[in-house]
């Protein structure tokens, strides 16, 4: 087989990248409501879910999406959801219902500008607190954030992994300018890739426990059908699946699904480091605007600053642990956001100690290299 | 109407015993109408294995649980939302809604008139009580006019949703109402509804005893149930006597009924040919 | 041979679709009468200008019939009860014209506080009260004998035996009457009242009013005055008797001597049917009795046998006479007469050959079908006692339709002793204090008004906590539709005041009242229990009128789905005579159906059906 | 016997009876109460008037136009004393409904009276009162060739059916008065007239004709015999009773099942829970068991199958 049978090199937009990613994750559900600057993944889905057997429906809002999408996935199908910032907040609700019931699914947030309706075309980072709390109550959640279509690419068919693997929601924080912006993406041969299936339960149907607690954090699924006749609900339950408040039986299962990612930080943490081991200034940046810092922290390398870029691919759960040890040297810690201040909190908390700086923009621009190169410039000048 | 006998229907068959007694509130209606349910598919010979029950939040919400089946307790308003996905992907599971008036009609309104606009095959079981019972008794869209609730110290002035009617706008393709008491008939209308290829929307008009029923004086659990007669007026039974015996004017049975496309279907069958013809273009 | 008149006619009224009598061809003056037309004609004859009722079966046709003679012959009128009937006729006699009060025996009761007064004052115009008894009871509480309180009050009581008789005797017991000065019991049966003959009649006979007669000793009854009057009345029996002696109302019928039957009414037409030859004694009164003919008679007999219905009342008179007669050793003291029981009785007595008879022996291995009465079609009291049912009361009934709701498939009423007596009793139950149950009067309007006035008011004085509920259909049901004060019309069918039950109810005191109709089970359930849970006094109205009378309502038939029926029988629980079994069963069970030709389409068993399988014909047709 | 020797048989007992001065004519009409036996009644009491023959005619009202058993004793002759027949002196029984005639059989002349009989089964509510599986109604199961086996006169017709094929089923009476004419001994244009003068002037040919068809049915009875009609209810082996299953635990006395139950056989006790107080009386209607919200109560009923 030739290179080019297994990598087909393709110009695409991040949003059909996203699509196409999916589908290649073994997604065979879409359930979407148009909202920009998400559109185009719902329209690339509609066109190729047919192909490939699945299902695209566009629903009557963002609550209905997630809501099928969900239903989609307790059948035992991949499903996905996309939309932007107001209808992410829609779909908070039924993302906490996922993550109680621990029903896998994939939700790609392409991130737009501003609060309330704000500028629909527009891009920023502002959801990435959303994506961590936005929903009610204690959450369990992973957001990946990529920086390029191609990671779109590669994090959209991680996200799957990881929601399957895990049973949490995943969600997938697109820039608009990315979801946006065709690049030149290689997409491997569908054999290649890795694609992980939810466990399937297959003990006994007698003494079968769809919650239960025994080691492993990720309980199998029972497949509707199958013949477990389990029960999926949204409160508080026991390991047999029906609800209680007993806090004998409340806390052990709190402790199993809030602390099942922390459990598995190998399967979790993605990011990346970039002249770290003796960077002074550390500049923590995600999605687009790791893209400009990347140039940034080369140009203050190039001045001779001791400058750094660590970058979060998996941004929740805060790969903390990698970000402590980037700072190990750093005496100011840079984070530039599209949004008024978000990510900088979590900087802060994890580089306690360490003087944290800002780069803020909430114009509906992107950060620009030059712009963290300066504020670079300028941390340096002084110390 | 079926008029097969009951004897082989060992309800118990169908229930997760052993979270029995269950929390509902004596004389709360919803037991019965899940009876019914059960009896129905039992009538028509679905496997629990194959069933899936989705129900939202409330009192309706919880009737599901007690369901040996795949049970699903979703959020509140978005059954038809979690059961339009499931069923998309597993056309093979029959799927049944179980929700109630707030829950299907008021934060799930708009997922009822658009789960009836597709047609997509799934039953929709509303249980009406005309009140939140859950949250302790606040007004619902189909509290009844002056009756008192918690929100409506003064009696009920809004207007009311007549359900099925809505449904039927919608454009439900098949639509049915019955009352409790007729636990017969109520079996049948299911039956007819899970048999319906599309989607079925079945009103069932359920007592709230403990908490509606108390606050409007509507008598005990008997009389509640009784009193369901006086609610429902089919048209045919008019000028029966010289003056009118019921108050209400419900219609009970199968109200609307159309052949349409069942949407899954309709969709692959949609798809499997245009895509024919893409191929066959495409050479 | 003519055509008879038919507005004069009371006779053979050709009850069919068309209302029209037929007109045979006989003699003018010999018509088929009931013995009530007949009681009725004889008052007519007698030149009666006033008479009232309270209706009774079997008495009620003798003021329906008076009422068919002109106005200006008769003042005609139901009363709301049998006390003020009786005073009503009584007041008509101080105005100096002859009066006829009817009543069934246990109305009697009632205007018994009336008689034993007026037996003192005597009479200004003829007063006679016609009083039928119902041995057997085919509708009555009791078989109570009236001869006995005839000879309580002292007033002579006389026994027709067929309907010619009953016209003659109410003719001539306005003489007695007035010629005795005594208020006279005329004595009918239900067998005599219901039963139809030739009658022949003859013309009325207007007696000129006498007026008022200004004498208080006689006429206030006051103890001064009484005491001067009592002597009078014991004086006025031997008088009586000396009439007796030379009275064609005693007839001997000579025969054979070796036994000599004492007989009355229409007891004597069973012993001329078995024992034709026989030496009779036909007592046309039954009291006074005629002692001189009858120790004549007596005397020329070797035995004596007295056959009587109800009371050895006869015998008894006889025995004190020191006559050796015998009567209930061989005829029952319990029941109706017929020729077989009188056949038996003197083949007991050694009179006739052959052996007795069991009569209730079934020949051809016949069970009989028990069909006993029940609540019509479409009747609103079922819905009633559903509810009281459904509510687990002590009911305390009354006199009506709705008694029968006492008996299976209601079998809602625990205590029914008279007219009225239903609210007393409740109070007495309510103060007894030992009732766990909801204490529950039921009184239908006509019985309210009768006499359940003054305990409702007693309830409400005395604070007892019960429900009256009262069953206002709108006329007295059970005699067959009879007007009354609460009905607004009277018995002639000429408009009047309609008594307000509910503004006379509220003003004896009771706080709560509700009407309401009780074809809506619902509603109507619901106005029970609220009623039930007020304390002190509460009362229902269920104002559905009588669904035969005086209209009968029709409204589309129903049938049953046979497929939806689960034979749960729930409906024959009404009781409903429109309701069977069917052909088809569920798990073994007869499903129903509904016999269109007596559905009334009062969807009762449609409101009770809980497989919703009860619809109306015509609907069915539609779909 | 053969018919027209019977109809003969009767015409001479009729002739002695006028003779004979002493004896009268009795008919005993019967019925359920709405059916028009006073009216039936009353017309041969009119024919009797008319041919100035003593008539005694005897019923009871009251509560018995209530659904209930309803009969008129019809005597006639040159003088009639008591108003009603005695026992084993009907000469005519004419019954407008099946078992009512069956009811006062005892009453018939057992040599020479005539039983006739509408096959027509009016079955009240008292006689379906065995609602448990497999229970029979309370109604006669005599046959009308069971009788005729015993009183070979038997007249049993199906004169509802007869006078809707004449087109007017409610002229069912007068097929019948046509029958009876046969035994009594009065002029046929004498019943036409009368019957003429009493119904609704539209229904006079209608009922001309169920006249005649009546006698004529009576005269010379057909072959195969209506009276057929009147068949036993096929008996069905009777199943075990049901039996009622009381889940206490999960009873919360809501009450339903205690007042919806036909037959009244549930109580709620002393601690709020329903318990079968008669347990022979449940029929296993369900009604319970489907109106229970809680699932409590389950009907067993044993079916014969089962049983073996």
């Amino acid at each position: 087989m030739s290179a080019s049978a297994q990598t087909q090199m393709r110009n695409l937009q991040g949003n059909h990248a996203c699509a196409l990613a999916a589908v290649a994750a073994g997604c065979r559900f879409y359930a979407g409501y148009p909202i920009t600057p998400s559109s185009e993944i719902a329209e690339r889905m509609a066109g190729e879910l047919p192909q490939v057997g699945g299902v695209f429906i566009q629903m009557e809002d963002e609550i209905a999406s997630i809501g099928a999408v969900l239903g989609a996935s307790i059948g035992g199908v991949k499903a996905m959801t996309a939309t932007s910032g107001p209808g992410f907040s829609l779909k908070q609700e039924n993302l906490g219902y996922a993550m109680g019931a621990e029903i896998p699914c994939v939700v790609i947030d392409v991130m737009r500008g501003g609060p309330s309706t704000g500028m629909p075309t527009r891009p920023s980072q502002g959801d990435v607190m959303q994506a961590r709390w936005g929903s009610h109550g204690d959450t369990v959640v992973i957001a990946l954030v990529p920086d390029s279509v191609a990671e779109i690419y590669s994090q959209t068919i991680r996200a799957f992994n990881l929601s399957e693997q895990l049973r949490v929601p995943v969600v997938v924080l697109i820039d608009e300018i990315i979801g946006h912006l065709v690049e030149t993406v290689a997409v491997p041969a569908p054999e290649s890739l890795t694609l992980i299936d939810r466990k399937w339960a297959d003990s006994p149907v007698d003494t079968f426990k769809p919650y239960a607690i025994n080691g492993d954090d990720v309980p199998p699924m029972p497949r509707p059908g199958a013949g477990y006749r389990t029960h999926t609900t949204g409160l508080t339950h026991g390991e047999d699946g029906f609800p209680t408040q007993d806090p004998v039986l409340v806390a052990p299962m709190m402790d199993r699904i809030l602390g099942k990612l922390e459990r598995h930080r190998d399967l979790v943490d993605c990011f990346e480091a970039i002249d770290c081991e003796d960077a002074e200034i550390l500049v923590v940046a995600y999605g687009i605007t790791a893209r400009a810092a990347r140039r940034a922290v080369r140009r203050a390398r190039e001045q001779g600053l001791r400058a750094g870029l660590f970058r979060p691919v998996t941004l929740w759960p805060f790969p903390e642990q990698a970000l402590r040890s980037a700072a190990a040297s750093a005496k100011t810690v840079l984070v530039p956001e599209m949004n008024a201040g978000q990510l900088c909190w979590e900087v802060e908390r994890v580089c306690a100690g360490t003087p944290i700086a800002r780069l803020n923009r909430v114009d509906g621009e992107v950060i620009t290299p030059q712009q963290i190169e300066q504020q670079i410039m300028d941390l340096a000048a002084h110390e | 109407m079926s008029s097969a006998e009951h004897s082989d229907f060992e309800i118990r068959d169908y229930l997760r015993t052993d979270l029995f007694p269950h929390f509902m509130c004596p004389g709360c209606g919803h037991g019965i109408a899940l009876r019914a349910l059960l009896w129905a598919l039992h009538e028509l010979g679905i496997s629990m294995d194959k069933l899936a029950l989705v129900s939202g939040i409330g009192c309706s919400g919880r009737t599901a649980a007690y369901v040996d089946t795949n049970t699903m307790h979703v959020t509140h308003g978005r059954p038809l939302a979690f059961a339009t996905g499931l069923k998309l992907a597993r056309p093979d599971l029959e799927v049944v809604v179980i929700t109630g008036d707030g829950d299907c009609l008021a934060i799930g309104g708009n997922h009822l008139i658009h789960a009836c606009r597709r047609n997509l095959d799934l039953t929709c079981v509303m249980l009406n009580n005309e009140v939140y019972g859950m949250t302790g008794g606040q007004v619902s869209p189909t509290t009844s006019n002056d009756r008192f609730t918690t929100t409506t110290p003064l009696g009920n002035h809004e207007p009311v949703f007549d359900a099925c009617e809505l449904a039927a706008a919608a454009g439900a393709s098949l639509v049915g109402r019955e009352i409790t008491l007729q636990t017969p008939s109520l079996k049948d209308l299911f039956r007819a509804a899970l048999s319906h290829r599309g989607f079925s929307f079945v009103e069932v008009i359920s007592d709230c005893t403990e908490i509606f029923g108390r606050k409007n004086d509507l008598g005990n659990s008997t009389e509640m149930i009784l009193k369901q007669k006086s609610a429902i007026r089919p048209e045919s039974y008019g000028n029966v006597v010289d003056q009118p015996f019921r108050p209400g004017n419900w219609s009970t049975g199968i109200l609307a009924r159309n052949e349409r496309p069942e949407y899954g279907t309709n969709y692959r069958e949609h798809i499997a040919a245009k895509l024919a013809v893409a191929v066959k273009g495409h050479r | 041979m003519a055509q008879l008149d038919n507005s004069s006619s009371v006779a053979v009224a050709f009850e069919t679709e068309s209302d029209g009598p037929i007109a045979p061809e006989a003699p003018a003056n010999v018509l088929a009468l009931m013995g009530n037309d007949a009681i009725a004609r004889g008052a007519w004859e007698a030149g009666v200008r006033v008479a009232a009722a309270y209706p009774g079966t079997p008495s009620t046709e003798i003021l329906e019939a008076v009422a068919t003679y002109p106005a200006e012959d008769i003042q005609a009128q139901w009363s709301p009860n049998e006390k003020v009937a009786c005073d009503v006729a009584i007041g008509a006699s101080f105005g100096g014209v002859r009066a006829l009060v009817a009543m069934k025996h246990v109305g009697l009761n009632v205007a018994s506080d009336s008689l034993m007064s007026q037996t003192y004052i005597g009479v200004n115009g003829g007063l006679v009260l016609v009083v039928c008894d119902d041995p057997g009871m085919h509708s009555s509480q009791n078989e109570q004998d009236t001869r006995l309180l005839g000879r309580f009050a002292q007033v002579p009581v006389l026994e027709p035996a067929d309907a010619q008789e009953a016209l003659d005797f109410t003719r001539i017991a306005f003489d007695l009457s007035e010629q005795f000065d005594s208020p006279v019991i005329v004595r009918s049966t239900t067998r005599l009242s219901h039963c139809r003959s030739l009658v022949r009649i003859g013309e009325r006979r207007e007696v000129p009013p006498r007026g008022f007669c200004e004498d208080p000793v006689k006429n206030v009854m006051i103890p001064g005055h009484a005491r001067q009057r009592h002597p009078v009345v014991l004086a006025r029996d031997g008088a009586v008797q000396k009439y007796l002696a030379t009275s064609d109302l005693i007839r001997w019928e000579r025969g054979e001597t070796s036994v000599g039957v004492i007989t009355l009414g229409p007891a004597y037409t069973y012993v001329k049917e078995v024992l034709p030859g026989a030496s009779v004694l036909k007592l046309g009164v039954s009291y006074p009795l005629a002692e001189k003919v009858v120790r004549e008679f007596c005397d020329a007999v070797e035995r004596v046998i007295v056959v009587e219905e109800l009371e050895p009342f006869i015998e008894h008179e006889l025995h004190a006479l020191g006559i050796e007669a015998q009567g209930k050793a061989f005829f029952p003291r319990i029941g109706e007469f017929s020729p077989e029981i009188v056949r038996n009785g003197f083949r007991q007595a050694g009179v006739l050959p052959g052996s007795v008879e069991n009569l209730a022996d079934a020949e051809l291995g016949i069970e009989p079908l028990a069909r006993p009465p029940v609540l019509c079609a479409g009747c609103p009291h079922i819905t009633t006692y559903m509810a009281m049912r459904a509510l687990d009361a002590r009911v305390s009934g009354d006199i009506g339709c709705y008694t029968l709701a006492a008996v299976e498939p209601l079998k809602a009423i625990d205590t029914c002793v008279a007219m009225g007596s239903s609210i007393g009793v409740a109070v007495g139950l309510a103060k007894a204090g030992t009732e766990t149950k909801p204490i529950v009067a039921t009184i239908g309007d006509s019985t309210f008004l009768h006499s359940g006035i003054p305990p409702l008011m007693d309830a409400v004085y005395n604070q007892a906590d019960i429900t009256v509920l009262l069953l206002d259909n709108q006329t007295i049901a059970m005699t067959g539709g009879q007007n009354h004060p609460g009905t607004g019309i009277t018995l002639r069918g000429e408009p009047t005041y309609r008594v307000d039950f509910e503004e006379l109810i509220r003003s004896l005191g009771v706080q709560s009242i509700k009407a309401v109709d009780s074809y809506n089970v619902g509603a109507f359930y619901q106005a029970c229990r609220d009623a039930i849970e007020y304390r002190g006094v509460s009362v229902v109205i269920s104002n559905r009128p009588c669904v035969l009378d005086p209209v009968k309502i029709k409204g589309p038939s129903l049938q049953v789905e046979a497929a939806g029926c689960t034979a749960c029988q729930a409906c024959m629980n009404l009781g409903c005579p429109a309701l069977t079994w069917g052909e088809q069963r569920y798990e073994g069970r007869y499903k129903v159906t509904v016999d269109e030709a007596l559905c009334m389409g009062c969807t009762l068993c449609v409101q009770v059906c809980p497989s919703d399988c009860i619809r109306p014909v015509v609907a069915q047709a539609h779909q | 016997m053969s018919r027209s020797s019977h109809s003969t048989a009767v015409a001479e007992h009729h002739d002695n009876a006028l003779r004979d001065s002493a004896v009268a004519t009795n008919v005993l009409v019967v019925g359920v109460g709405g059916q028009g036996v006073i009216m039936v009644s009353k017309v041969i009491a009119l024919l009797c008037q008319q041919h100035q023959l003593q008539v005694k005619q005897s019923e009871v009202h009251g509560m018995a136009k209530r659904g209930g058993v309803v009969f008129s004793h019809v005597r006639f002759g040159e003088q009639v004393y008591s108003p009603t027949i005695p026992t084993g002196e009907a000469d005519v029984i004419l019954a407008l409904e099946w078992a009512e005639g069956l009811r006062w059989l005892r009453y018939l002349n057992p040599h020479t009276g005539t039983f006739i009989a509408d096959t027509q089964q009016i079955v009240p509510p008292f006689a379906c009162c065995n609602r448990q599986p497999g229970g029979l109604s309370g109604y006669d199961q005599l046959t009308a060739n069971e009788i005729r086996s015993q009183l070979p006169g038997t007249l049993a017709l199906d004169a509802g059916g007869i006078a809707a094929e004449l087109g007017n089923s409610k002229a069912a009476n007068t097929v019948l008065l046509g029958a009876l004419s046969t035994a009594l001994e009065f002029p046929v244009e004498d019943w036409q007239s009368l019957i003429a003068a009493a119904v609704p002037p539209q229904t006079v040919e209608v009922n001309r004709r169920a006249f005649t068809t009546g006698r004529e049915w009576a005269l010379n009875p057909p072959a195969s015999n209506a009276a057929e009609s009147v068949t036993p209810v096929v008996l069905e082996p009777v199943r075990a009773p049901a039996e009622l299953e009381i889940t206490e635990a999960w009873c919360k006395g809501c009450d339903i099942c205690v007042k919806v139950c036909p037959e009244r056989c549930l109580l709620l006790n002393e601690r709020e829970v329903v318990e079968i107080s008669d347990p022979a009386a449940c029929t296993g209607c369900r009604l319970c068991e489907w109106l229970c919200p809680d699932f409590a109560i389950r009907i067993h009923i044993q079916t014969v199958e089962a049983q073996v």
